[in-house]
């Protein structure tokens, strides 16, 4: 049963969705039971396993039982570099499953089976591809996070939306074919599709390690994950189509995805590739350094230039993906970027879903779609406004959220290698993100227009007045229990960041080497 | 014109960037190019181990029909799962479930645009015989799959096709009325079903997932090597479901815009 | 494989591959398409995959093709380019 | 010029036609205004990728990855090739005459151990593997973007990409 | 080398205010009872420090961690308390007691709005503020230096109207962006040159490192901008802004907490950072003297064309900060005493003025210095205390400020810096003359005609007057027992 746990974490959501299809169609009430069973299965796997790579380190499973020789079966991989990243994809799933009950109530609810299906079978994806060791799985796994996010965009959208939509089908699945690309000219020059077979000829093998065609592969490999991901120059899919979708689907995919594409680039680094050619022998960091530079700043600029709420915080994923980007490839030698942009994908999914938890909440509840409605929402609905006000301290970098601490690694790492200009961005973002969530409290607790007068001036209002109102804005529990939780995530996440980090930095190679085969 | 500078300075490099890469490839259809034969001074490449050893671990002769649904049965499975999503993502986008929002139109505009005001005899005729024919054809396609070209895809794709033809030719209602909404959505789901089903079936076992070999008890066959082969076509046949009512229930949103109620 | 059918049914599938993109009407530009994946299917015949040309006159030439056309009925069929 | 072609062209034909044709897909997707033409384009791109996988396996006078049970075709390419035979040592030869006994009676696994194959002989079948997959996932992909086309027809009356952006245009001025 | 005693106290004494945000959130409802657990949060949490206070003066350090640190990366919670940590929670602390007793003085005589919110915040930033005093830890400071800044935003902009806005705004931008921009670099600069490490205990972090005198001056300046609280030019002008905020805000926090906050990390930053020591040696020290001067000298001419009382406050407060930065910056010993000593003298002294301001704003609503004229006829005990006040930050016998004033002095000629020494002197000269007008005002001149009607004494309600009255005579007292002081400055200087 045990050894069984990473094929049940993958297959748990998508029997899920099949059985949905086979029993949901008439009644629409076995939905949410069916989803949320299948999803707490994945999460508890999930938990095994990165039980299990504590106790024991890396485990492998073989599908079907192909074992030898490496690579003619497909190979599930969980270390330490993933171990996390499925549990928060676990439980990012869990609580998105929970805030959709009530959201997919605006979409068509004859649809709501469908609705569920696709969100079954994207979590699928997402756990298959973190957990898959094969390059051309990841592919096919790709593709069905793709679809599932493509259908669930369209889904219910306006015509913005789907105009947003048909923009992201283009890019995704150039971005897909990309990575496709590069994986048949790696195949070609190794013969293998096993990620660890890769490295190990690609290691052994000194001809075709630097043969032109692993280059353009690597290169190719890379624009299609940078696609996937938003990288700057290539994000203008992002922002339309994340914040003219529902926002159960926006809850889903934002925080998800994003982060998942820079996982799958952190595991081709280290997986296929390795570090120490990568940033040594090609020496492509000061160019990606400065290409996330550029992102950051622009994500930062471009959010400060948006009065719509979803946007802006597209912006800033934009921004964010700049972090993580530039972090992996600080070539640091302590690993410092690296361990930074992996724990800032942790950090960032928490933040970016309990950001978006209350963008969905404040454009249902009062219809507030742009910065200027949220004026009072502060004393309406206190809640959320504390969970939104803790994500966005977390997006500034406060301690002890989370986001101070990925931030203190990141810029940790920028200075230990050199790239200021990265710290600067840094810091920059930082500010800009002050100036961002301040204006939206500013308007939330005082109201556009505030009253000339002093307000002890006015008719004195009762104390007992006070908090009255409150409770009567704020959303049924199953919307802000799945808040709640994400908030105090995020506070947890950063008070034991040491763990965390320790943790992760298992899975990098010990330093020496890279830091020995630095020139 | 803007954009047509952009997507030919975007194309010239992308093109050379892969040309780039091209040039040091071993010369097409070379044997001993390292993905057929595995990189110099290393271990024979994986391909080789399917050519020389897949016979004896499946019994199976056509090497791809071995290689997909038992080597990479977990990358066939969800290939199946990705033509499930995209199914239900078409389905979600485009399928209009208030129909009264449509308004009935008095001639489908499909049909003056092909046929004009003749009626279906001739192509309906001929439809009514050669349905019979690619269904059973398909079913030899999946049937065979293990020693011709053939298997679940081809054969589903051909029933989809068929059912496809039938909508052409008739319309989309009797094709329908032969498959309804519900059922295909459900045979879909059983068809993906069945393949996972075996799956779990080997993990019961105490195989790994999709490991068909520990299902020799189960299916009373002389050896692994033959459960792998039973399984195999039991799996093709869940993926024939699948595909073939997938496919069809594509045809039938995008040909009807998502109402069903006219094809084309 | 023979090189020479090679290299016809190579030039014949940039040839309708051009075509396909270019002409204005979106009907002919599928039917076309559908030309294209027959074309194709041919081309991994004689490479020697099979099932891969199975699959693509199936799906890339059958299906595909008749998507195409049905989302032209249900649109526009003239294009601006 | 011809011993470029010889050189360099020649002996990546097929790689070169991929490029060119994945080119094309890529610069439709991008130019074209039309979603139809854009989708055709991309359909294009991806064939293209499906030829490329598909050329890394192809070797020169290899039959198809099937296993031979039904005797004569084999056989032709063999002769066809009589320095082949001697190159790849026995080849598959007597064991084909093995298989050909067995061929009536899968369940007879016996005396069948000992099969091998000569690998040059046979096309690479795992690319044809990984095609399949691509060509259906292509195929998903082409679906659901067709789906999305049509909405966004019913939403705009077009699918030029200029008059949709126009309008767009137009509606956020009026917000 | 230190005596460590691991103990919970200063947890408790930090959780005291942070536990009384819920009790005053639940009794929302019950005025009395929220105001109760204000006080009595109050008085538990001076018992903890007063508690910990006979641990210290034996010279012994308390410790407390929260998670252990692994490998090297991860720097922990850490909770530690020296004597510069005790003389500024002792002042913090007995401090907020006296706040609360005028703030529901003040807030009832106002009939203020969102009172529940105003203590709630109050709490919170009082636990901040305690944070700061026993960080053990640079990241243990910072993190609650942001929450210092940020939980009293909402006071700040407590009336939430549009000059509370303009105020707010800027106060939070500033502190917010000084500290992302300047001290997160500078913690992180810190934390990769010395290798992890970031705890004050023991030697100073970056003694004896290999620093030159560029980087060594930009952390300096990193730290000493980033902790703007400090209210060190350029970065100041937050300070009279967030005057707009209730008086026991700006009472408490613009003249105690936030304020010394700032000028606390800086100390700390010398000291446990640089070490006195090194700080010296790498002669940057120079550099950081001499803005403080400029701050001491601008602000003061500055505080003198305000007519707002609560604006030359604040210039007043910007100058008095700097003070101590310059005396820490000097880098001898009796200057970082007279440094340390000045925090506590200057806490009372201005403590005093501002409750004086707020006292005045409810007996009469006045906010101008112009209109104070022969008001203090009718307040006597007011303008007593605001005399004793501005005695005391002026630095004239029999108050407190005097002590530290001649510490500082004495420092600045051990120093061999005769021109700092004489903006100490040209400084205090101009505290004299913004102050002492108003107290001429008050008492000598005649009132407006229109007020001459109502004659006799009238002074605030006494929760404002007696705390006032407390804080003047502790003004004084201080100047005759500074023992406690002396000590606790002595541990930290090392002198016997």
């Amino acid at each position: 049963m045990i050894d069984q746990l990473p094929a049940i974490m993958v297959l748990a959501p998508m029997f899920g969705a099949l059985m949905i299809g086979l029993f949901g169609q008439k009644d629409h009430r076995v939905c949410f039971p069916i989803v949320f069973t299948s999803l707490i299965i994945s999460l508890g796997a999930a938990i095994g396993c990165a039980n299990l790579v504590t106790k024991d380190g890396t485990i492998d499973y073989f599908m079907a039982g192909w074992e030898e020789p490496l690579g003619i079966g497909i190979q599930l991989r969980i270390d330490h570099l993933n171990a996390l990243v499925i549990v928060l994809i676990g439980v990012a799933t869990t609580l998105v499953s929970f805030f959709s009950i009530r959201r997919v109530g605006a979409l068509d609810t004859e649809k709501t089976p469908h609705f569920y299906i696709l969100y079954l079978l994207l979590c699928t994806g997402l756990y298959g591809i973190t957990i898959t060791a094969d390059a051309f799985n990841l592919f096919v796994l790709v593709e069905i996070t793709s679809l599932t996010s493509y259908g669930l965009i369209a889904m219910g959208s306006s015509r913005r939306g789907t105009h947003a939509a048909i923009n992201y089908v283009l890019m995704g699945t150039i971005g897909a074919s990309f990575y496709l690309l590069g994986v048949g000219y790696l195949y070609l020059k190794t013969g293998t599709l096993n990620m660890h077979d890769i490295q190990a000829i690609l290691q052994a093998n000194e001809e075709v390690r630097n043969s032109n065609a692993v280059i353009i592969a690597f290169l190719f490999i890379l624009m299609g994950i940078w696609i996937k991901m938003a990288f700057f120059p290539l994000h203008g899919w992002l922002p339309n189509a994340y914040s003219y979708c529902p926002s159960s689907t926006a809850c889903l995919l934002a925080p998800l995805m994003t982060k998942i594409s820079v996982y799958v680039m952190i595991r081709v680094m280290i997986s296929i590739f390795g570090l120490e050619w990568i940033f040594i022998h090609l020496g492509w960091s000061h160019l990606v350094v400065i290409l996330a530079v550029i992102a950051i700043v622009a994500g930062s600029v471009l959010a400060l230039a948006q009065r719509e709420i979803k946007k802006m915080l597209c912006y800033l994923i934009v921004a964010e993906v700049g972090y993580m980007v530039g972090g992996a490839w600080l070539s640091d030698s302590n690993m410092w970027g690296l361990s930074g942009a992996m724990y800032h994908v942790l950090s960032d999914a928490l933040m970016t879903l309990c950001l978006f938890f209350v963008a969905g909440i404040w454009s249902k509840c009062i219809d507030a779609k742009e910065i200027d409605d949220l004026e009072g929402v502060f004393k309406k609905m206190p809640i959320t406004s504390a969970c939104f006000i803790l994500g966005a301290l977390a997006m500034i970098g406060v301690p002890p959220t989370s986001g101070f601490f990925s931030k203190f690694y990141l810029i940790r790492g920028g200075i230990e290698g050199g790239h200021w200009e990265y710290v600067a961005a840094l810091l920059f973002s930082s500010l800009v993100n002050a100036v961002l969530f301040f204006r939206i409290f500013e308007i939330a607790f005082f109201g556009k227009n505030p009253p000339e007068g002093h307000g002890h001036d006015e008719e004195h209002h009762d104390d007992h007045e006070d908090l009255h109102p409150v409770l009567e804005h704020e959303v049924s529990w199953r919307v802000t229990i799945p808040l709640i939780v994400t908030a105090v995530l995020i506070v947890l996440l950063g008070l034991f960041n040491g763990p965390v980090v320790e943790f992760i930095r298992e899975a990098f190679p010990p330093t020496s080497e890279i830091v020995s085969a630095r020139p | 014109m803007l954009t047509k500078v952009i997507a030919f300075i975007a194309v010239a490099i992308t093109g050379s960037l892969l040309l780039y890469g091209v040039a040091d490839f071993p010369s097409f259809g070379d044997p001993n190019s390292p993905a057929n034969a595995g990189v110099e001074g290393g271990a024979p490449s994986i391909s080789q181990y399917f050519i020389t050893e897949s016979y004896k671990d499946t019994k199976v002769p056509n090497l791809v029909t071995s290689v997909l649904a038992d080597y990479r049965g977990y990358d066939t499975m969800f290939e199946t799962v990705v033509v499930f999503a995209g199914g239900m993502a078409i389905f979600a986008i485009l399928r209009v479930l208030r129909s009264k929002e449509e308004p009935p139109k008095p001639q489908s505009r499909a049909e003056t645009f092909v046929h004009g005001d003749h009626n279906r005899i001739i192509v309906g005729t001929t439809c009514k015989l050669v349905i019979p024919v690619i269904q059973l054809f398909a079913l030899y396609v999946i049937a065979h799959g293990h020693h011709s070209p053939g298997g679940g895809f081809q054969g589903g794709v051909l029933i989809g096709a068929s059912f496809i033809l039938l909508a052409l030719a008739a319309d989309l209602k009797t094709a329908l009325s032969r498959l309804n909404e519900p059922n295909y959505i459900r045979l879909a789901c059983i068809g993906i079903l069945i393949y996972a089903g075996f799956g779990v079936l080997c993990q019961i076992l105490g195989g790994n997932f999709l490991d068909y070999g520990v299902l020799q008890p189960v299916l009373f066959t002389d050896g692994p090597e033959m459960a792998r082969s039973h399984s195999m076509l039991g799996v093709e046949i869940g993926v024939a479901l699948t595909v073939s009512t997938i496919m069809f229930a594509i045809y039938a949103n995008l040909a009807s815009r998502g109402t069903l109620n006219e094809g084309l | 494989m023979i090189f020479s059918f090679d290299i016809i049914i190579l030039i014949f599938l940039v040839i309708a591959a051009v075509i396909s993109l270019s002409v204005k009407d979106l009907l002919s530009a599928s039917m076309i398409f559908g030309i294209y994946g027959f074309l194709i299917c041919l081309l991994w015949a004689e490479m020697g995959a099979v099932d891969v040309a199975f699959t693509e006159a199936a799906v890339g030439a059958g299906v595909s093709a008749v998507l195409l056309i049905a989302t032209v009925f249900n649109t526009k069929r003239r294009s601006s380019d | 010029m011809s011993e470029f072609f010889e050189q360099t062209i020649q002996p990546h034909f097929n790689f070169w036609i991929y490029v060119i044709l994945m080119m094309l897909g890529l610069w439709a997707v991008i130019a074209k205004k039309n979603m139809i033409k854009k989708l055709i384009g991309l359909s294009i791109f991806q064939t293209a990728i499906i030829l490329f996988y598909v050329s890394i396996g192809v070797k020169e006078d290899a039959t198809i990855p099937i296993l031979d049970h039904h005797g004569p075709e084999h056989h032709e390419v063999v002769h066809e090739n009589g320095e082949h035979i001697e190159d790849a040592e026995t080849s598959a030869h007597p064991e084909e005459v093995h298989e050909k006994k067995g061929d009536h009676s899968h369940g007879d696994d016996h005396g069948h151990d000992d099969h091998a194959t000569d690998p040059d002989t046979m096309a690479n079948p795992l690319p044809h593997v990984l095609m399949l997959t691509a060509i259906v996932v292509g195929v998903a992909t082409l679906g659901v973007a067709l789906a999305i086309c049509q909405m966004l027809f019913k939403e705009f009356g077009t699918l030029e990409e200029d008059e949709i952006l126009a309008e767009l245009k137009d509606s956020a001025s009026d917000d | 080398m230190e005596n460590t005693v691991t103990s919970l106290l200063p947890v408790l004494a930090c959780l005291a205010s942070l536990l009384a945000v819920p009790l005053i959130v639940l009794f929302r409802k019950e005025p009395f009872l929220r105001e109760m657990s204000t006080f009595a949060a109050g008085i538990l949490k001076f018992t903890f420090v007063l508690m910990m206070l006979p641990i210290i003066l034996d010279g012994k350090t308390i410790v407390h961690t929260f998670t252990d640190g692994i490998g090297g990366i991860n720097v922990p919670i850490m909770f530690r308390v020296d004597g510069l940590g005790m003389l500024f929670a002792l002042v913090a602390s007995s401090l907020w007691i006296l706040t609360s007793l005028y703030a529901i003085g003040y807030m009832r005589g106002l009939k203020e709005h969102s009172q529940t919110r105003f203590f709630a915040f109050f709490a919170l930033s009082l636990s901040a503020t305690l944070g700061v005093a026993f960080a053990g830890n640079l990241l243990t400071l910072y993190l609650f230096y942001e929450m210092l800044s940020l939980s009293t935003w909402p006071l700040v902009t407590h009336h939430q109207d549009k000059e509370a806005r303009t105020g707010g705004r800027t106060y939070l931008s500033y502190l917010l962006g000084t500290s992302i921009a300047f001290a997160i670099p500078a913690i992180i600069f810190t934390f990769v040159k010395a290798d992890g490490d970031l705890s004050f205990a023991g030697e100073a972090i970056l003694a004896g490192q290999d620093l030159g005198y560029w980087p060594a001056l930009f952390l300096l300046l990193g730290f000493a901008f980033g902790f703007s609280k400090a209210g060190m030019m350029p970065f100041h002008s937050w300070l009279p802004g967030a005057m707009v905020a209730p008086t026991p805000v700006s009472a408490l926090l613009h003249a105690v907490a936030v304020v010394k906050v700032g000028v606390f990390c800086v100390i700390r930053v010398i000291t446990g950072v640089f070490g006195v020591e090194f700080f010296k040696d790498l002669s940057v020290n120079l550099v950081l003297c001499w803005i403080a001067a400029f701050t001491v000298l601008v602000s003061s001419l500055i505080a003198l064309s305000q007519d707002n009382l609560k604006r030359r406050l604040a210039f007043s407060t910007i100058g008095q900060l700097s003070y101590i930065v310059l005396g820490v910056a000097l880098a001898t010993q009796h200057a970082v005493a007279g440094s340390m000593m000045h925090i506590a003298m200057h806490a009372f002294g201005k403590i005093t003025l501002f409750f004086c301001a707020g006292a005045i704003f409810v007996a009469y609503g006045k906010k101008y210095i112009s209109q104070l004229d022969g008001l203090g006829r009718k307040m006597p005990f007011t303008f007593g205390a605001f005399a004793i006040g501005a005695m005391s930050v002026t630095g004239l016998p029999p108050t407190g400020g005097l002590l530290s004033k001649i510490y500082l002095v004495w420092g600045a000629a051990e120093a061999h810096q005769i021109a700092l020494l004489c903006v100490y002197l040209i400084s205090s000269i101009l505290n004299g003359a913004y102050f002492f007008p108003i107290v001429y005002r008050a008492f000598f001149k005649p009132a407006p005609e229109a007020e001459i009607a109502t004659p006799g004494v009238k002074e605030a309600p006494l929760a404002c007057v007696l705390p006032l009255s407390i804080t003047a005579v502790g003004s004084v007292l201080l100047f005759f027992f500074p023992g406690l002081l002396l000590e606790l400055t002595n541990l930290m200087t090392g002198a016997k």
